[in-house]
């Protein structure tokens, strides 16, 4: 009977979705938006990476948010865990093995080169501050696969964290004063475009981002693995 | 080049559908890990390089460790 | 063949959509509902991406002389997406600590089973 | 002139430091919310005259009308935005004392920022933008609920998380369709295009970001989740949802089918569903015997009431719907700050527990009945002029059909009446057989909660106070072309 009346729902989802699909065909270049950041989004912003100069440049407001929303996350599921946990209570296991531990020093200063890399190249290639940002959360949770003793000092990752939003908050702030009088308009000189300082205030800001990205995560991974039971 | 396509759908559906089916918690996590690798390859077809990597490396690395873990202190099996 | 051409994308993001949907609604036990959420997400997400494709497009960066403009795919559909990627991973996480929490304090992670939750 | 755009970004950043602060001190740490709340009152204030001459809309970036996101700030929005500071820098003064337990830095943070994802939704003019802050708004919300980590918050914020995931999934995939119809998230640029675009699609869109918005705006087949969420979140937090998260889901509804889609053939549907969530809510309150539960019902109703007001598209009642979403605001969170401490004293939320606190917490009691008597609609409370004016309003409209949704809608308020006077005699009239000394809400809750009363009596008495911002955010809602015109230029 339930699943009947889901079936029913489902449908009645599929057919209005499908229908409306039908005026969205697929491969057609339709957006005069999009055109504009296609066509002008090197002058405007410096950036070769256009949905780089989408991301920070033209809609950094949602970026914004969006490093809000993670850090909401964060501290949310601190809040959440920190009502259950006795502390002093942790679980002791077993270590990992040799080659896992073995592996994972190699590994680790590596994966962290990776994802600054990443990120400080937002502007140029592929990635950007969320993208470096998980790698960098990778490297930390190799850790503690390996190393189930370690910790990251929650005073670090929560100083990373508050400073990197703040820089993102301030950089904006910057700009209504000095720039064009915009919030968040770039007002760093743009360079010569496909070097590395060009596109002004892009790198800093997906650095900021990057660093407060992989600290938010890492913190995520961190109150997941201290929950202990 | 298109049959290639149709084929990684394919494969990623079923693997949603697997995903509603298990009853090992663990396996459906990673039939959704699968999933989420296969959308970050349609993601590349798509030319979108950015969303792939986030894709990659949040929605299939980083979420399905989170799931194990919670999979872990919890139960295992689905009721 | 041109159907594929023009609707496998489609059909992969739909069909993500709706599994995503029907294991929400069907399931009981939380973490199934989780991974539910998190299928549908993919799914919306290709959605947004095949919005965005333009046929014979290339990616929107400038990274190798030769590329121009008019070839490009669409960045906006792919900016959002980053964001609802990442708005995704906060959610997840934050119902899987939640889930933590159920399950300590009821013992169960089956929603029937726990009292108030009715849908 | 301040630049609107620190109506979000001085708390985004306030907010930000909250755990530096809380590193240092978790004392100080208490008080960052209120300067956040403080700074916007007086921003708001001062950008009041202006917004009213003409609305300002501030591009973020500086690359012009539709390729940047812009903040449009019109009567409505900066209505809302004082209304959440005004509404926040209460609660958080309460919060000072009522919050003592637990991760309280995290709890001052969080309830920042709800606060700026909810000024952040009223305040943008762009729909994926308006998505963002949404979710900040929903997060910070399903973590508050579960603030205390008793079981029936963590519960209710399971349920709460999963229904809103839904919603904003659907509301996403609304907004995909809307973007790959207009290759535009600007709202104003979408307006323009809406009128020629096909309608079955268009339509598709709509029912997508309606039903999407309408889970957190508690709309009659969709507010499952609100009853359990509001009555077992933290006291404080029940007047923040009640108050302001709702109307914030109402307002972001109201946006999109006024302004976005213009759609004039939705109206009568969404009046016929605001009686039904009138009376549905109204009937689910009568039956509790929990208070907070009771208060979360009739925030249903209430909700139902303000989106018929606003439905029926005249001048009159709109205006009517507004004031009625401002004296409800200050009326709910003035009664679930007062529940907070009468619950707390008490131990019990039964309302049968509450018997003989006139006598022990006389003042708490006499906020309890200010906001009650408001919300029933009794003079000179602010919710008298408001059920007046959406009363006349519906009615200068005429129409049988009309005149019988009105009389539907007074039925609701007579059952509230029922309940509300059931509680007030419960407090007043009834002996406790437990203790009877002495046991006031800490001076600090007193004054923030008669903050409220005072200004409930006085919006109540001198209506013309706030009738000309209102007057206007109805004509902005009615008038499309303005709206459009500002923006685009």
């Amino acid at each position: 009977m339930r699943s009947i009346a889901i079936i029913i729902l489902l449908a009645i989802v599929a057919v209005g979705i499908g229908v409306a699909l039908m005026a969205i065909p697929f491969g057609v270049a339709k957006t005069q938006v999009g055109d504009h950041y296609t066509e002008s989004g090197i002058g405007d912003t410096g950036a070769s990476n256009i949905v780089t100069s989408v991301v920070v440049g033209y809609r950094a407001f949602d970026t914004l948010g969006e490093i809000t929303i993670l850090f909401v996350a964060a501290m949310g599921l601190g809040a959440v865990l920190a009502g259950g946990r006795k502390l002093g209570q942790r679980r002791d296991v077993e270590p990992a093995s040799l080659i896992l531990r073995t592996g994972c020093r190699f590994l680790f200063p590596l994966l962290l080169l990776f994802g600054a890399y990443i990120f400080i190249h937002g502007h140029l290639t592929p990635g950007g501050g969320f993208q470096g940002g998980a790698v960098i959360a990778s490297a930390f949770l190799l850790v503690y696969l390996s190393c189930p003793g370690r910790r990251v000092s929650k005073v670090w990752s929560q100083t990373t964290e508050s400073l990197g939003a703040l820089t993102f908050v301030v950089l904006g702030l910057v700009g209504l004063t000095v720039g064009g009088h915009y919030y968040l308009s770039s007002f760093m000189p743009h360079g010569v475009v496909n070097e590395l300082f060009s596109a002004g205030i892009i790198p800093v800001i997906y650095v900021a981002i990057g660093l407060k990205v992989g600290s938010d995560l890492t913190g995520i991974i961190d109150g997941m693995m201290e929950e202990t039971i | 080049m298109i049959i290639f396509v149709s084929l990684l759908v394919l494969i990623m559906l079923v693997a949603a559908i697997a995903a509603l089916i298990f009853r090992d918690l663990l396996s459906a996590v990673i039939a959704s890990c699968l999933v989420s690798l296969l959308a970050s390859i349609l993601f590349l077809f798509l030319q979108a390089p950015d969303v792939a990597m986030a894709e990659a490396s949040i929605g299939a690395a980083l979420i399905t460790a989170v799931f194990v873990i919670a999979i872990r202190r919890t139960d295992r099996y689905e009721e | 063949m041109s159907f594929l051409q023009d609707y496998v994308y489609y059909i992969g993001a739909f069909g993500l959509v709706l599994i995503g949907l029907f294991i929400i609604l069907s399931r009981r036990n939380l973490i199934k509902v989780i991974i539910g959420l998190s299928i549908l997400d993919t799914g919306i997400n290709l959605f947004l991406i095949s919005v965005g494709y333009i046929s014979k497009g290339t990616a929107p960066i400038f990274s190798k002389p030769g590329l121009v403009a008019e070839d490009m795919v669409d960045p906006v559909p792919q900016a959002l997406v980053l964001t609802s990627i990442v708005i995704g991973v906060a959610v997840l996480a934050l119902a899987l600590a939640l889930a933590m929490r159920l399950h300590k304090l009821h013992g169960t992670l089956d929603l029937r089973k726990i009292g108030e939750l009715k849908w | 002139m301040v630049s609107p755009v620190l109506l979000i970004v001085i708390p985004l950043g306030l907010a930000f430091c909250v755990p530096l602060i809380g590193m240092v001190s978790k004392r100080f740490a208490r008080f960052v919310p209120v300067v956040a709340c403080l700074f916007n009152l007086v921003v708001s204030v001062q950008l009041l005259p202006a917004v009213l001459s003409k609305p300002i809309v501030v591009d973020l970036g500086g690359f012009g009308a539709p390729f940047s996101i812009n903040l449009f700030v019109g009567p409505v929005g900066i209505l809302f935005s004082l209304l959440i500071a005004l509404a926040g820098f209460v609660v958080s003064l309460y919060a000072l004392a009522y919050i003592d337990k637990g991760p309280t830095t995290r709890y001052h943070t969080l309830y920042l920022l709800l606060l700026v994802g909810a000024t952040g939704v009223v305040l943008t003019g762009d729909v994926f933008n308006l998505f963002v802050f949404f979710e900040i708004l929903c997060i910070s919300s399903y973590v508050l609920v579960a603030y205390r980590g008793d079981k029936d918050g963590v519960e209710s914020a399971v349920k709460y998380l999963i229904q809103g995931a839904l919603g904003s999934a659907l509301l996403l995939t609304g907004i995909g369709l809307l973007y790959g119809l207009f290759g535009t998230l600007n709202m104003a640029h979408i307006a323009v295009q809406a009128g020629s675009a096909d309608p079955i699609p268009l339509f598709v869109a709509m029912a997508l970001i309606v039903v999407g918005l309408g889970v957190e705006a508690a709309i009659f087949p969709l507010n499952a989740w609100l009853p359990d969420a509001h009555s077992s979140a933290p006291s404080s937090i029940s007047a923040i949802l009640s108050g302001i998260a709702i109307e914030v889901g109402l307002y972001a509804v109201v946006r999109m089918v006024f302004t976005v889609f213009g759609a004039s053939s939705m109206l009568s549907f969404l009046m016929f569903l605001g009686v039904l969530t009138l009376l549905v809510g109204e009937l689910c309150a009568f039956a509790q015997s929990n208070i907070k539960r009771m208060l979360a019902y009739s925030s249903i109703g209430q909700i139902g009431l303000i989106i018929f007001a606003i439905a029926i598209a005249t001048s009159g009642s709109i205006t009517g719907g507004f004031f009625q979403l401002v004296s409800h605001t200050l009326s709910k969170a003035l009664l679930f700050l007062a529940a907070g401490y009468m619950i707390y004293r008490s131990g019990s939320m039964d309302i049968s527990s509450l018997e003989g606190m006139g006598k022990r917490m006389p003042l708490t009691a006499f906020a309890f009945a200010v906001g009650a008597f408001s919300l029933v609609g009794l003079p000179p409370f602010a919710g008298f002029p408001s059920k007046l004016l959406i009363i006349r309003g519906a009615l200068a409209d005429g129409g049988a059909l009309l005149a019988l949704l009105v009389g539907l809608v007074l039925l609701g308020t007579v059952i509230e009446g029922a309940y509300f006077f059931r509680v007030i005699q419960t407090v007043f009239f009834k002996k406790g057989d437990g203790e009877t000394a002495r046991c006031e809400a800490p001076a600090i809750a007193l004054v923030s909660m008669f903050v409220l009363v005072a200004l409930i009596i006085v919006i109540g008495v001198y209506p013309s106070l706030i009738i000309g911002v209102l007057n206007s955010a109805a004509s902005e809602l009615l008038v499309r072309a303005d709206y459009i015109g500002r923006v685009l230029g």
